[in-house]
């Protein structure tokens, strides 16, 4: 007996002991002591969390793409300062779980010198909590959420935001209202979590009042169940106009939903939700998008006028094996140009805190496509801040109203919301930022 | 009134589809007494393969009974290759009991994998063949359409032809037979492998059309991931057990309770609830009827 | 020890089986340190008796009396805690648990070690004596020899000797065999039959069994079954010559 | 002229030794009964011949057939027929399909039909059932249905496992009196495991006693009879 | 007597091994980077989720698709624990344990009536269902979900030790008691009863073992065990919320079991360590074939279910499992 139980212990014993040493004889990434955290004299090495695979990753999964084909542009015509970038994709599967692990394999093992465009906030708001960027130094440029919270310096030292706050668009969506539906009754359908409170807050902060309001769960579980019920609720109160707030996946039902059953109030679509060309991949008939406003801060990217359009179109044709142009595409690789702009803007001397003060520096000059303006400062890690208005058409692309691009900024906060004169720079050379 | 009508058919509607996938899962369990969980893969692995017939083709209704041939052809495959080495190997021991469950969820992985590999995590999409837009009745509009019309009609023929193949024929016989008794069945000469491989591949088309249906009526897109299949899997296995495991009968009763159940928690309570409503429903109706609706007596112990 | 004290009875035991009448107005009677064979045709209701006393079948109508007294119906699981024990016909041991913990499931009643204990691993002293009180129980059976063997690696008289010695172990009153001699050769059967004889001093024995050779040597009263019905009752030598039981049971011709 | 031929027939369930060493042979059209206390490995022997179970080694042929490398679906298109224990009928269906089900592989339909009116007209009771399931039957009819079941594959040789469990001694005088005339007026042989012994032995051509696994007699029926050691250990007395 | 001395010797040294065991994981967690550090302890957590499914699996015989759910009830209860009744951290845990016992046993209750197929679906059910119930109370925070900080190091232990290590010590000394009391329990009446019920419920029920009861017991404690690798998960990662505790996290659980062989504690390690190791490898393979984003991010997920299917078939009883009856047939042989 006593043999057996202690061939048991040994067994585990063994077991144990070997993954420990395994663990411990794997040696962590070659470390050269003279070398910067990600930076050597021939290349730099950033990382990015998305989901590649998973309900939440369908669209998102084009974005790593788009940015390595823009960074590979940049590296075939010299690099940044000499040096190669590169990017280290991986994937969360939207699982806050997995963010950490991996963001800790980024940051631990690939010693990648910043995250730039990490995904989801609650993915975010795991990594910051327990990987805590912030304290050890490391940049999270451009997330990709529209969470108010991650402009707070105090908290998030080191992340810097990209997309205006969902409090901006609210804030900006009011003011529009106001100007264009006095009067109307309205709607607001919404995801039932910090993303639509943060909504309401905006809504409630500039006065404006639903009639209506339909949440729904977030967790894309609700979304294929129940978009009959919130056109329903919607249609009964009577609301003639009616804000969605919500991810694609729930506006594509809702539009569905609301052509199946015959109700046709003024959509406005936010920013998060809007995008037509992750609409049409879901398959939504153009048609029915039609006569929708939506809002945006970037060029359509059918807008193949737009230098910007231009260039990420030619580089997704050689870098990217032509990969379908959309939003996503537009997103990721403005995203990658705004980090070469940063990494030039460093200098030759690259270490994270050189980055992140180019940044602060610099950012609120940095050329991009973005049609409003970055806020970088000394102070600010806010980027874009404001959204223009326009009414999709038939084909299902977003055109400005009037033709022009009309520009609404606001913060966070209290501020006013004005209308921008701002200009974008234009675009550099050969769409190489200097 | 018209939401409660409304309610009403979305829970037909929805519901005839969980009932397909119940007696997919059905057929698996008759005629080998295990529980597929890989079903929804299955299904998933022939729409998308459905989804290249429509490339092909040009037509949805040519593409819907490939894909069923199809799902028939990967089912029979998976029981010829996978299935009875299975049953051979880990029918004894500890956990004889637990490893076919287990190894069907193996095989759910294994197929997810495979369908990202080729066709990638993109949304993919299938349109739908006919107008899904409601019926109008006065200024309201039903949650009835063409579309959803035609998943009824298709999910109740299919159930007549299952029923009639199972009733009127000689194949019928052996199908019945081999899962009742596989062993007498052997002793009167059936073939019950190949009855069996036949019961996997029947599970396989009916998965096929559920899956074919289920996409077009609801978001319209196809992903490794896809919800709608998740929906598949869980509630297909909740409509089934409801209904008794054993009958095709008890599998159509079962997905339509559960359809008509879910439609009124969403509509009346809460969407977040609709997942956990689920699980209430089946421990409610194990606990009332450990052996579900149909088949309280004539079931057998698994 | 008054050999009229009557053990346990059981009265007016009726089951049915959806229709079928398994057993009708069956009465029973098992006296202190008596050994009592019950025995029929197949499918005469012995079993289903036998499962009926276990609380493994519920019957429709019936009494239960312990030591005279009556008593609820029993549920399986407090079967050993009333001091009875039972066989089952062939397949009753655990089959991945070696033979020495088979037996020790049986002593299990004697164990107080909570579950806190347990995890603390403060239940020394109680294994110790679950084990010592198994290694005797198999003592009793000649099985010592086989107590770290896997349950089912035995051979076939092994397993009778160990699910004997798993039921011996809870030291019940009353011992209930199923089929005891069942596929064992002559010379088993023989060590069986003294085997139970020599049991009869600290408990009664109530046995099922097709072997006559068995019955008739360690019966002290025997039941008759036919049909759900006791059609005879004595000793073996009243029940051998009577008239029902010969046309039934023992028969001269089919 | 032999048969059904056995030699050193040894099987093995699990570390168990059900069959061992077993040999013994019977000629064409005999009924030969196999007795022997539970666990003894009678229905062992009869799952190995009709290619239910393996066995360990040794051979059995049924005339030219190798009963060892089959399996039991296809013995059944050699002729050999298993009526396993306990009224093997499959209590979901109908008599009726349950008939059907032993003429399943059968090409020629023409037959099977004569086949089942010849099993009708043998078991009238079976007639007059023919649309309600099995498990309404009596036990006596289930096994009446059991045999048929069997003869509806046309069989050559007959396998049956204690077709006398649990009926009423009437009822069982009725089966074995079936089954001897079966055996002559069709032609069969048979293989018949019984623990009523005696009334086995008495319908029987020959008879094969086993213990242990292994057979310790086989001799002509009447012999057996008169064996005072078989009939003290297995007879009753 | 002889007996008692040796039995108490063996348990003796049992307790001992596991202090031993604590010594080297401390000497490891000081030689190894912060990566590494934080492997072990999401090693440590999968170590004790797993050891919980052996538990209710492995020994009394019940399935659970869904184990992930109990997690996620420990995780959240440690939570709201701290947040909304403002309770100590160390505190959490047993809450947490508590807790997911609690339900449990309710669970349990029900699970006692299912047999094979139907209580894995059940569970199932329940695993896709639960998470998405914390949208439903505010008080769960939404699909934000809630934080959960487990707090900084002492100070006095120094300002190199990082939260990761001790976040690891944490989810070690959790591992190692637990796994040290589960072995207990194993070992004793109450293992050798739940693996009696496994085998032969009939036969248990007539040794006097009631059946119901015991396979409740095995699902509260099974599902206390799952909380508190879910309190340690929440500390891990710092937040609670539904997508944390997906249907795949099940799955992964009820792999590692299958892998570290669900009949013994022996082979707990060989399973968690899978689990982490195998999108490293995964990622290592792709690397070297060049393989495309597709091909890398699903190939973690291929691995695990062909290792699965692979297990099953080859290897039901899991690799320890197996040597041991490899050993001991041999044994056996050589006895006669």
């Amino acid at each position: 007996m006593i043999v057996t139980n202690r061939r048991k212990f040994l067994v585990t014993s063994a077991a144990l002991v070997v993954g420990a040493l395994t663990l411990s004889a794997v040696p962590s990434q070659a470390f050269s002591p003279r070398s910067v955290d990600g930076v050597t004299a021939t290349s730099i090495k950033l990382g990015i969390t998305i989901p590649m695979s998973g309900t939440a990753s369908p669209g998102y999964n084009k974005i790593p793409g788009a940015m390595k084909a823009y960074f590979d542009y940049v590296n075939d015509n010299g690099g940044v300062n000499g040096r190669k970038v590169t990017l280290v994709v991986e994937n969360d599967e939207y699982v806050p779980t997995k963010a950490v692990t991996k963001t800790n394999k980024l940051v631990l093992r690939d010693k990648v010198l910043a995250l730039v465009g990490p995904l989801g906030t609650s993915n975010n708001q795991a990594v910051a909590q327990k990987v805590n960027p912030g304290k050890r130094g490391v940049p999270v440029l451009f997330v990709n959420s529209g969470f108010s919270g991650f402009a707070n310096k105090a908290k998030y030292p080191t992340t810097y935001t990209v997309l205006p706050s969902y409090i901006m668009e609210a804030k900006i969506m009011s003011a529009y209202i106001k100007e264009k539906f006095a009067g109307k009754k309205l709607g607001l359908l919404y995801q039932d979590d910090d993303f639509g409170d943060d909504a309401l807050a905006g809504f409630k902060q500039s006065g404006v009042d639903f009639a209506v309001k339909v949440p729904y769960a977030s967790g894309s579980q609700g979304v294929a169940t129940t978009p009959g019920t919130w056109v329903s609720a919607l249609a009964k109160g009577g609301a003639e106009v009616v804000v969605l707030f919500g991810v694609s996946s729930a506006t594509a039902a809702a539009l569905y939903a609301s052509y199946v059953g015959k109700y046709k109030p003024q959509w406005i679509l936010g920013s998060v939700g809007g995008d037509a060309t992750t609409l049409a991949a879901s398959k939504i008939p153009p048609s029915f998008l039609a006569g929708a406003i939506g809002t945006s801060f970037a060029p359509s990217p059918a807008d193949a006028t737009d230098d910007y359009i231009k260039l990420f179109m030619d580089v997704n044709t050689k870098y990217n094996a032509g990969v379908p142009f959309d939003n996503n595409i537009v997103q990721g690789m403005n995203t990658a140009f705004l980090t070469v702009q940063a990494l030039k803007s460093a200098g030759k001397n690259l270490t994270r805190k050189s980055l992140m003060a180019a940044i602060d520096k610099n950012g609120s000059k940095f050329a991009s496509a973005g049609l409003v303006p970055l806020n970088y400062s000394a102070t600010s890690h806010v980027g874009y801040n404001g959204y223009w208005f326009g009414t999709y058409n038939a084909s299902g692309a977003l055109v400005a109203d009037g033709g022009k691009y009309t520009v609404y900024t606001t913060d966070s906060g209290s501020g006013a919301v004005a209308k921008s004169t701002y200009t974008r720079p234009a675009m550099p050379a050969k769409g190489l930022p200097n | 009134m018209y939401e409660l009508i409304n309610t009403t058919l979305i829970g037909i509607t929805s519901g005839s589809i969980y009932a397909l996938m119940a007696i997919a899962i059905v057929l698996v369990w008759r005629s080998t007494r295990i529980v597929n969980f890989a079903q929804a893969g299955m299904a998933l692995l022939s729409t998308y393969l459905g989804y290249e017939f429509i490339r092909i083709f040009h037509s949805f209704w040519i593409a819907l009974p490939l894909a069923m041939v199809a799902g028939a052809l990967v089912a029979a495959l998976i029981d010829l290759v996978f299935m009875r080495l299975l049953v051979k190997h880990a029918s004894q021991g500890p956990i004889a009991a637990v490893a076919p469950i287990i190894a069907t969820l193996g095989l759910l992985g294994v197929i997810r994998a495979f369908i990202s590999f080729f066709w990638g995590n993109q949304d993919l999409a299938i349109d739908s063949p006919i107008s899904n837009v409601g019926y109008t009745v006065g200024t309201h509009t039903l949650a009835i359409s063409p579309l959803k019309l035609a998943i009824l009609i298709a999910s109740l023929a299919l159930m007549g032809v299952l029923t009639l193949l199972f009733q009127r024929t000689n194949l019928g016989l052996a199908l019945r037979a081999s899962a009742f008794a596989p062993e007498i069945s052997r002793l009167a000469g059936v073939r019950v492998d190949g009855v069996r491989t036949l019961g996997w591949a029947l599970a396989g088309a009916a998965g096929a059309a559920a899956g074919m249906l289920q996409t077009p009526n609801g978001t319209g897109t196809l992903s490794p991931d896809s919800i709608e299949f998740s929906l598949l899997l869980v509630f297909g296995f909740i409509a089934a057990v409801i209904g008794g495991l054993e009958s095709l009968l008890g599998a159509v009763l079962g997905g339509l309770i559960l359809g008509l159940v879910l439609a009124f928690v969403l509509t009346y309570i809460s969407g977040s609830l609709v997942f956990i409503t689920g699980f209430v429903l089946l421990i409610v109706v194990l606990i009332a009827l450990p052996r579900g609706i149909i088949g309280a007596k004539g079931a057998r112990r698994a | 020890m008054s050999t009229n004290q009557s053990l346990l009875a059981v009265k007016g035991l009726s089951i049915s089986f959806g229709g079928l009448r398994a057993l009708n107005d069956v009465h029973l009677e098992i006296k202190q340190g008596e050994v009592v064979g019950l025995i029929g045709p197949n499918g005469a209701g012995k079993t289903t008796a036998f499962n009926a006393l276990c609380g493994l079948v519920t019957p429709d109508a019936g009494e239960f009396f312990l030591d005279g007294t009556s008593h609820a119906w029993p549920q399986t699981d407090t079967l050993v805690k009333l001091g009875i024990a039972r066989t089952l016909q062939g397949v009753g041991l655990f089959s991945d648990l070696t033979v020495l913990e088979n037996v020790m499931i049986g002593a299990q009643r004697f164990s107080s070690t909570g579950l806190i204990s347990a995890a603390l691993g403060r239940n020394t002293k109680d294994e110790a004596q679950l084990k010592e009180r198994a290694i005797a129980a198999l003592e009793k059976v000649y099985a010592t020899g086989i107590a770290h063997r896997r349950a089912d690696t035995l051979s076939y008289p092994d397993t009778k000797r160990v699910s004997i010695a798993r039921a011996l172990v809870c030291e019940p009153k009353i011992l209930m065999l199923d089929e005891p001699a069942g596929g064992l050769g002559a010379q088993d059967i023989e060590w069986m039959n003294s085997l139970i004889r020599n049991l009869t001093a600290t408990m009664s024995v109530l046995i099922v069994e097709h072997h006559m050779d068995v019955v008739m040597s360690v019966c002290d009263r025997l039941y008759v079954l036919n049909f759900g019905e006791v059609i005879s009752s004595g000793s073996a030598e009243t029940v051998r010559r009577d008239p029902a039981v010969i046309a039934a049971y023992l028969g001269t011709g089919a | 002229m032999m048969s059904l031929r056995i030699s050193n027939l040894t099987v093995d369930h699990g570390a168990i030794r059900a069959l061992d060493d077993v040999s013994f042979e019977i000629a064409r059209g005999q009924l030969c009964a196999v007795i022997g206390a539970n666990g003894a490995g009678k229905t062992t022997l009869l799952r190995t011949l009709s290619g239910l179970k393996s066995a360990t080694s040794g051979s059995a042929h049924w005339n030219e057939t190798n009963l060892l490398h089959g399996k039991a679906e296809q013995l059944v298109r050699h002729g050999v027929s298993h009526v396993s224990e306990g009224k093997s009928v499959i209590a979901e269906l109908s008599v009726k399909e349950n008939l059907d089900l032993g003429a399943l592989w059968r090409r020629n339909k023409k037959e099977s039909a004569e086949t089942k009116t010849f099993i009708i007209e043998t078991f009238p009771r079976l007639g007059e059932r023919l649309e309600q399931r099995a498990d309404t039957l009596s036990g006596g009819e289930r096994q009446m249905l059991a045999i048929g079941r069997a003869l509806m594959s046309k069989p050559e040789l007959l396998l049956l496992d204690e077709p006398s469990l649990g009926l009423a001694p009437l009822v069982v005088a009725q089966i074995f009196q079936a089954i001897r005339d079966l055996t002559t007026s069709m032609g069969l042989t048979v293989l018949l495991v019984e623990q009523n012994a005696m009334g086995a032995l008495k319908i029987a051509d020959t008879g094969v006693v086993f213990n242990l696994g292994k057979v310790v007699a086989n001799d002509f029926a009447p012999a057996l009879i008169a064996d005072p050691a078989v009939r003290a250990a297995y007879l009753g007395y | 007597m002889r007996a008692v001395h040796k039995i108490k010797s063996n348990s003796t040294t049992r307790f001992i091994f596991f202090i031993a065991l604590g010594i080297v994981l401390f000497l490891l967690s000081n030689r190894v980077d912060e990566l590494r550090v934080y492997q072990g302890a999401e090693i440590a957590v999968y170590v004790i989720a797993i050891s919980s499914l052996i538990l209710l699996t492995g020994y009394s015989g019940q399935i659970s698709l869904g184990h992930g759910a109990l997690v996620a009830i420990g995780g959240y209860a440690a939570a709201v624990a701290n947040i909304n009744f403002h309770v100590p951290i160390w505190l959490t845990f047993f809450i947490a344990v508590l807790v997911s016992a609690l339900f449990g046993a309710l669970l349990g209750a029900a699970a006692a009536r299912l047999s094979g197929p139907y209580l894995a679906g059940a569970t199932l059910a329940l695993a896709v269902g639960l998470p998405s119930i914390a949208n439903q109370f505010t008080v769960l925070g939404g699909e934000q979900g809630l934080t959960f900080d487990a707090g900084m190091p002492p100070a006095s232990l120094g300002e190199d030790f990082t939260v990761y290590k001790w976040n690891f010590w944490i989810a070690a000394l959790a591992t190692l008691a637990i796994l040290w009391l589960l072995q207990n329990i194993l070992r004793s009446r109450y293992g050798r009863t739940w693996r009696a019920i496994r085998s032969n419920d009939v036969a248990a029920e007539l040794s006097g073992i009631a059946i119901g009861r015991s396979k409740v017991l095995a699902f509260a404690l099974s599902a206390g065990i799952a909380g508190l690798a879910g309190a340690c998960l929440a500390m891990l990662v710092g937040t609670v919320s539904p997508s944390a505790f997906p249907i795949s996290l099940s799955f992964s659980l009820l792999t590692g079991a299958v892998l570290a062989g669900v009949t013994t504690l022996g082979g707990v390690m060989i399973g968690a360590v899978v689990l982490v190791a195998i999108p490293e490898i995964a990622d290592a393979v792709a690397n070297r074939f060049g393989g495309s984003e597709s091909v890398t991010s699903n190939l973690p997920g291929l691995l695990v279910s062909a290792l699965l299917i692979l297990t099953v078939l080859l290897v039901p009883n899991g690799p320890v499992e197996q040597m041991r009856t490899i050993r001991s047939r041999k044994g056996v042989a050589s006895h006669h």
